[in-house]
């Protein structure tokens, strides 16, 4: 047996993930010997690494194809890989700088948030990177144990002590699925290798295609719990709410991220010739129906919302949906590879939206451990214009008009459903999105056109940089992606060898 | 390149005007972007002959070459139709707004709004690429929400504002799909492509989805029955913006698409068909709902939906019959319905109401008002030699063969002569009255908030000159344009149409149909407004109207999340089985595809290893029944333990020693854990919720400790019990973790607990 | 196979073997002169009266779980060193991060008090 | 693969399931305790069964028989490791919640909903 080198585990290309779990300890260690008065330094080390790494990882796109594989195959150093890495810095960069605020008004300052918050982020870059069925569960747990931890931060209070109790029971119970259906997958494939599995199932070297059905299924079920698809989605409007909202603004893309960067790898890169009719394949139509059922409940239900939370609670249940049909447009050969990166550029252009969305709804929320609702909106471009303007940008965002990243972001995924053939599924896309004009918009209406108490709040300068750079990064998708579109349809998901 | 320019200018003036409202009046504000306006207008015809000479011209620049999209401008005729209307309208509503607006600052905001609207409605009908088409169209929508808003807390403004941006968003999201479709079945983004590709689109597959979407986009945007209502709630709009967007250009945006896409998707059975009769059914209702307002801008709004839809059912016509007419009729509407709602806002800005009831006799003091408003009134009724007459002409001459179109058209025609006559009489002549009482009869969903148009009453109650000017300038080209049609109108609406056309005031051929019928029509109007008297005092009772129905989607939408919302129980059970609901039926599909041929035999018991191995599974199996047998925690925790080290057993036997090992350990650890878990958790509380879930398994049911409250739909508060509760509300402080197990210990024995803890023996 | 724990039997049984006979020997060759001090059972110097079953502080669990969570770590560490010639420097590279992080995390257990006794 | 091992490890997967519907939530808990174990067994039903000697990385130097899959085994030993992590911040989040809630029954915490 060939013995591994230093150089086959070709750890250079791992560095985002695996650098950034390694940053977080030095963060964590570091920040015990903190004295109250220097707490600033948690933030500065966290910006500080999420930074390095980022500008580390735009060298990692395209790189030779003897340099894609790293832990002989387990990590995968792909053009994806390096698109998911990015979006996740992008993630952590904001979740950090929203926080450190937020955590000290709330007095739940502690030194874990932050390196809580980098693990997480890695366990969502491994997940895209995963090369191996062993390596998406460790991310998997990667990514989901910190977040649990992360909604109960606020102690003592009742509702993110709830609100962690039940994503971790509901989480725990899910990723148990998502492991017997990797036992299912180990057993009917013999091999736990995304690659290898491919090229068995290709070339029907499999036990069992029930065994197979069965363990894509019970995988689905895990991954669909953290992108929050319908009728996986019930523990989001719950923890969302219960949650301290910096978390919850991460968590709102980092798990979803996670997700779908899991999903994709799986499901196009082994399970893409499980069988089915046709050219599709089996799963194109189980994905497609979850995929119109989380649009449909996610936007119907956000109506009825008064608190803004939930609200986005319900609206990232809607915006899965979207995604997801994005995934179930994979399932058709001739559009992978667009599918792949419109979903890719999607999970870009929400995170950006979404996350700015949330740091303005941290900016807003009182002192006072109570939730923002609808109406502490009333009248915020007169008392604070710029983040009304902001807000807005936001909110024109997410329901998909222009000149905003979400526009172009659907703009592609409607483009893959309708090239593979699934009219339907873009329809009820479009459908659903008049639906959630309706709940957006009522925030901008409640903000430029009702009278609010008046009372200017103090400024928070962080807070502000976040929510700028976020309403930056949400015009400039929207009216010049080039460079990111380069960049994602660079992503392109294929087994190796064969 | 120039056309680049021309889409970019708007916006760079809005954004300079909008920094430059504190040092510059609103007068001179006005008067800057009027000029920028009226530079536009005079480039784009000088555009003209060359339009009319070369063809469109194209315009492409990079923008996501990735995917093949381009920025492309598309300059033919019937942009330039578009453009000059754009600029032309734009740069006489910019005077006027100039004198309109008081507040410096909220001018400047206006005027960015106004331009930022003016740029994007530009790109639409320039544009050369259905992305950026779709893009602009957007855009139009979310300035109209942002101008319709604009006077702010107002509950009918908001409404308008939000139910306006919903239906023609909403409608532009359906476009946008359609034009996917499209894009798709053309296998090209470029409108250029599309235009010239008509036969193969017309026969394609998917003809009818993606003709059927983007007819809903224009209905919507151009306010066709049953989509018209936003338009008239849209009044909440300051009137320059109501003349520009909602009567001159934003509406007809659905028309220009209409008629922009007809050599590609026109003349099928499907479009004619869905064309006419939604188009005549809106002209037909609009003419008729007009007459019950008594709002100066309700009138002209449903005169407006009356008139689209006579556009809307000509482009409907076979065969390209319908398109010098309509052509004619969009310069038509728009020079004199955007007179007329200048006036009415000039109207509202000197005697502070618009309610026709209130006015009468103004004529005397306004004189030169007057004369406008029956200049423009004239065109609107149609009388020659005004374009409104040559208009109404070339639409009764183009629907002469269709019994039932010529009906509709002439009864719409001759209410819109009464319209006309209500504006200028009831207002102008007659006696002078000031608040009149109003009316019982009017409907209270036809209310409209009258008189708070303008923004400071007590300033010029005189008319400013230059607010005369606008509207003058209008009504006077109807006339000039009415009569010299030759070397004005028709070189213009042949280059839109894409061929040569002659226009004439009367036909050549002396008296026609269409000629009698147009007498017939106004003097109908004419009588149908001397008995106004009589139907005024009728209430027409409305079955369903459009808000209605507007309203009771929302209210269906929203039920349907409550049901929806009431599977949301917050009850982790509950969730927990619905995720295992769903699990069995994903299975359920993989499960007919399981074939496992079962070795034989099936169970092999033939080495020492393997007899142990069944031994440890029953084991196992049987240990972990009983953990959920017993009641008692630290029972079932222990017989936890006794399956785990079963199991560790079978690892050992693999032989898999490390594993073994490791959850050999990793059991004693979880025992232990549980074990301190219990210890920590307060005895007496376990105790009780136990009690609680035997007692009710019993009863069947027992009384919540708290119910949720709801204030109100859709509010979720903690109960406030929970909410409220301090850190340390019990017997356990927030501990550190080295301190809390000895000190919770302490405290509990300190209450006299420990003798009961000491007969168990152990924390259970 | 099973048969290769044979000398873990054997250990067993031997072991097993030798403390019955110890026991045995010493009660028949060894002088037996009880008084009540002596027939105490012995708690290594503890006061045995009390009551019979007594609850062990919580502490003493945490402590244990402590020493065990390392224990597990020290498993993980058997296998490589069975292999680490072979595996060389990847193997030193392997554990010496695992080891960081171990040690990382002991360091956020004693900041965090967990060694405290009180 | 063995089936009776397979279906005893079903049976297992769905005490644990009833385990952790149970409102009680120390016992469903342990039910997620339970889920893990059987997830263990199921690898081992599903993959290592075929060795007769443990896995080493050099098979010269091992007794006889065929090695384990120690990719299997890796798994399980993840498996474990992780499922024991869960278990223990779990049971932590349940002894949080009692003394917050005064309660360990599930149905009472349901405050967040809609």
């Amino acid at each position: 047996m060939e013995l591994p080198t230093l150089q086959d585990l070709n750890l250079a290309v791992t560095l985002p993930s695996m650098g950034l779990a390694l940053w977080a300890c030095v963060v964590l260690a570091v920040g015990l010997f903190l004295p109250e008065r220097r707490r600033h330094w948690n933030l500065v080390l966290s910006l500080g690494g999420i930074v390095a790494l980022f500008l580390y990882n735009l060298t990692l796109f395209d790189l030779p194809a003897d340099r894609q594989s790293a832990f002989l195959g387990m990590y995968r150093a792909d053009n994806f890989t390096a698109f998911v890495n990015l979006i996740a810095l992008v993630t952590a960069f904001f979740g950090v700088l929203m926080a450190y605020e937020y955590l000290k008004r709330t007095h739940i300052d502690r030194g874990e948030y932050y390196p809580l918050l980098l693990i997480s982020t890695s366990g969502a870059m491994l997940m895209g990177a995963s090369g191996d069925l062993a390596v998406l569960f460790v991310a998997l747990e990667l990514l989901s144990i910190p977040l649990y931890i992360m909604s109960g931060l606020r102690r003592p209070n009742a509702a993110s002590e709830e609100s962690a109790l039940k994503y971790f029971l509901l989480g725990a119970f899910s990723s148990a699925f998502l492991v017997y259906g990797v036992a299912l997958v180990y057993g009917a494939a013999g091999s736990t290798d995304l690659s290898e599995i491919f090229h068995r199932v290709n070339a029907g070297l499999i036990l069992d295609q029930g065994l197979l059905l069965a363990g894509a299924g019970l995988m689905l079920v895990g991954l669909g719990f953290k992108v929050a698809a319908v009728p996986f989605h019930m523990w989001t409007p719950d923890v969302y709410q219960g949650a301290p909202t910096a978390v919850t603004g991460y968590m709102s893309v980092g798990a979803k991220l996670g997700g779908f960067a899991g999903l994709l790898r799986v499901f196009i890169v082994a399970l893409p010739a499980v069988s089915g009719a046709g050219d599709a394949t089996g799963w194109q139509d189980t994905i497609a129906l979850i995929a119109a059922l989380t649009m449909i409940l996610g936007n119907v239900v956000a109506i009825a919302q008064r608190d803004v939370k939930r609200m986005l609670g319900y609206s990232s249940i809607a915006h899965a949906g979207y995604i997801l049909m994005g995934a179930a447009a994979a399932g058709s050969p001739d559009v992978r590879d667009f599918a792949v990166s419109a979903s890719l550029f999607y999970l870009l252009a929400y995170a950006f939206t979404n996350l700015g969305a949330f740091a303005v709804t941290v900016a807003i929320e009182k002192d006072d451990a109570t939730n923002p609702q609808l109406d502490d909106f009333n009248g915020l471009s007169k008392t604070r214009p710029v983040l009304a303007l902001a807000m807005a940008l936001f909110m024109l965002s997410l329901t998909g008009i222009p000149p905003t990243a979400g526009v172009v972001g659907k703009f592609f995924l409607f483009q893959a459903a309708v090239n593979a053939g699934m009219v339907w599924l873009a329809l009820i896309g479009v459908i659903t999105s008049v639906v959630s004009a309706f709940y957006y918009l009522r925030i901008v209406v409640n903000m430029y056109l009702r009278e609010g108490p008046g009372e200017a709040q103090a400024q928070r300068s962080f807070l502000g940089v976040a929510v700028g750079l976020a309403a930056v990064g949400t015009f400039v998708l929207g009216v010049a992606p080039v460079l990111f579109l380069d960049l994602a349809q660079r992503a392109v998901l294929v087994a190796l060898g064969g | 390149m120039d056309f680049a320019l021309v889409v970019a200018i708007p916006f760079v003036l809005g954004i300079s005007v909008y920094f430059l409202r504190d040092r510059l009046r609103p007068v001179q504000q006005g008067l800057l972007l009027t000029a920028g306006m009226a530079l536009l207008f005079v480039f784009l015809l000088a555009q003209l002959p060359r339009v009319t000479e070369q063809g469109a011209l194209e315009f492409v620049a990079p923008w996501m070459p990735q995917i093949g999209l381009t920025f492309a401008l598309y300059v033919d005729g019937l942009g330039l139709l578009f453009g000059l209307l754009v600029t032309g309208i734009g740069s006489a509503v910019m005077l006027y707004t100039g004198c309109y607006m008081d507040d410096a600052r909220q001018a400047g905001r206006f005027f960015a709004l106004m331009l930022a609207f003016t740029g994007s409605m530009l790109a639409v009908v320039l544009a050369g690429n259905v992305v950026v088409l779709f893009i602009a169209w957007e855009l139009t929508s979310v300035m109209s929400f942002l101008l319709i808003g604009f006077k702010g807390a107002d509950d009918e403004a908001r409404k308008g504002a939000l139910q306006s941006l919903m239906i023609t968003g909403g409608g532009g999201l359906a476009l946008f799909v359609g034009l996917l479709l499209l894009g798709n079945a053309a296998g090209t983004m470029q409108l250029g492509e599309i235009l010239s590709n008509g036969e193969a689109l017309r026969q394609h597959p998917w003809y009818g989805a993606f003709t059927g979407l983007i007819l809903l986009g224009c209905f919507s945007k151009s306010a066709q029955f049953p989509l018209h209502f936003w338009l008239p709630q849209a009044m909440n709009a300051p009137t320059p913006a109501s003349a520009f967007l909602h009567s001159a250009t934003m509406v007809k945006a659905g028309v220009y698409l209409l008629a922009r896409l007809y050599p590609a998707l026109g003349d099928t059975a499907l479009w004619n068909a869905a064309l006419s009769t939604v188009g005549l059914a809106t002209m037909l209702v609009g003419a008729v709902l007009a007459l019950r307002q008594r709002d100066l801008k309700g009138i002209l709004a449903y005169t407006t939906i009356s008139q689209l839809g006579a556009l809307v059912a000509l482009i409907g016509q076979p065969e390209s019959a319908g398109l010098k007419a309509a052509a004619v009729g969009i310069v038509a509407h728009a020079l004199y319905k955007g007179a007329l709602f200048l006036i009415a806002g000039a109207v509202d800005h000197t005697t502070g109401t618009r309610n026709i009831n209130e006015l009468g006799g103004i004529g005397r003091q306004m004189r030169g008002l007057a004369a406008a408003t029956a200049i423009a009134g004239l065109s609107m009724a149609g009388v020659p030699p005004l374009l409104g007459f040559v208009a109404k002409e070339t639409l009764l001459e183009t629907v002469i063969q269709q019994p039932l179109a010529l009906a509709v058209v002439t009864v719409s025609a001759a209410l819109t002569v009464t319209a006309a006559l209500r504006l200028f009489w009831d207002v102008f002549m007659g006696a002078p009255r000031t608040r009149l009482p109003q009316p019982e009869h009017v409907p209270h969903d036809r209310h409209h908030p009258f008189g708070d148009d303008a923004f400071d009453y007590s300033c010029c109650h005189d008319l400013p000159p230059l607010m005369l000017a606008s509207p003058g300038t209008l009504a006077t080209l109807s006339v000039i344009a009415g009569v010299a049609l030759a070397p004005l109108m028709a070189p213009l609406v042949s280059a839109a149409i894409g061929k040569q056309v002659s226009l004439y005031l009367f036909p050549p051929s002396g008296v026609n149909l269409a000629l009698v019928l147009s007498g017939v029509a106004l003097a109908l109007g004419i009588g149908v407004f001397a008995v106004r008297r009589v139907w005024l005092k009728w209430s027409i009772p409305v079955p369903v109207s459009g808000v209605q129905v507007y309203d009771g989607t929302i209210r269906a939408v929203e039920s349907v999340g409550d049901v929806l919302l009431k599977m949301q129980s917050g009850r982790i059970r509950y969730y927990l089985a619905v995720i295992l609901f769903s699990v069995l039926v994903l299975l359920a599909t993989a499960v007919p595809n399981i074939r496992i041929d079962l070795p034989t035999p099936a169970v092999q018991l033939t080495t020492a290893a393997h007899v142990l191995e069944a031994i440890l599974l029953v084991l196992a199996l049987a240990a972990t029944l009983a953990s959920i047998l017993f009641e008692r925690h630290l029972v079932a925790a222990l017989a936890l333990g006794i399956a785990g080290y079963a199991i560790g057993g079978m690892f050992l036997l693999e032989p898999a020693p490390d594993v073994a090992l490791v959850q050999f350990l990793v059991e004693t650890l979880a025992t232990v854990l549980i074990i301190i878990i219990l210890a920590r958790t307060s005895q007496d509380e376990r105790r009780r919720a136990m009690a609680r879930l035997w007692g009710q398994t019993r009863r069947g049911s027992g009384a919540r400790p708290c119910r949720v409250h709801r204030h109100g739909r859709g509010s979720r508060h903690l109960c406030p019990r929970r909410r409220e509760q301090p850190a340390h509300t019990g017997r356990y402080r927030r501990m550190a973790p080295g301190e809390c197990a000895s000190a919770g210990w302490r405290q509990r024995r300190g209450r006299g607990d420990s003798h009961r803890l000491s007969r168990h023996g152990h924390p259970d | 196979m099973i048969e290769i724990y044979l000398p873990i039997v054997v250990l067993l049984v031997i072991s097993v073997a030798l403390s019955v006979v110890i026991l045995f020997f010493s009660r028949i060759f060894g002088p037996f002169r009880p008084n009540r001090r002596k027939l105490t059972p012995y708690e290594s110097g503890m006061t045995p009266i009390g009551p019979a079953q007594r609850r062990i502080p919580v502490k003493f669990y945490l402590v244990a779980v402590l020493f065990i969570i390392f224990d597990i770590e020290v498993i993980f560490i058997l296998p490589w060193a069975v292999v680490f010639r072979d595996l060389g420097a990847v193997a030193l590279v392997g554990m010496a991060v695992f080891i960081v992080i171990l040690l990382i995390a002991f360091i956020y257990e004693w900041k965090k008090g967990a060694m405290v006794w009180e | 693969m063995n089936v009776l091992f397979a279906l005893a490890t079903g049976v297992m997967f769905g005490m644990g399931v009833f385990q952790l519907l149970r409102r009680d939530l120390i016992k469903a808990a342990m039910g997620f305790y339970i889920l893990f174990a059987a997830i263990n067994l199921l690898f081992l039903a599903v993959g290592a069964y075929d060795g007769t000697a443990p896995a080493y990385v050099d098979a010269s130097n091992q007794p006889d028989g065929q090695p384990s899959d120690p990719l299997v085994q890796a798994l399980i030993l993840t498996a474990i490791v992780i499922s024991f992590g869960s278990y223990a911040l779990l049971l932590g989040f349940i002894a949080a919640s009692s003394r917050r809630f005064k309660t360990v029954d599930s149905n009472e915490l349901d405050h967040l909903k809609g």
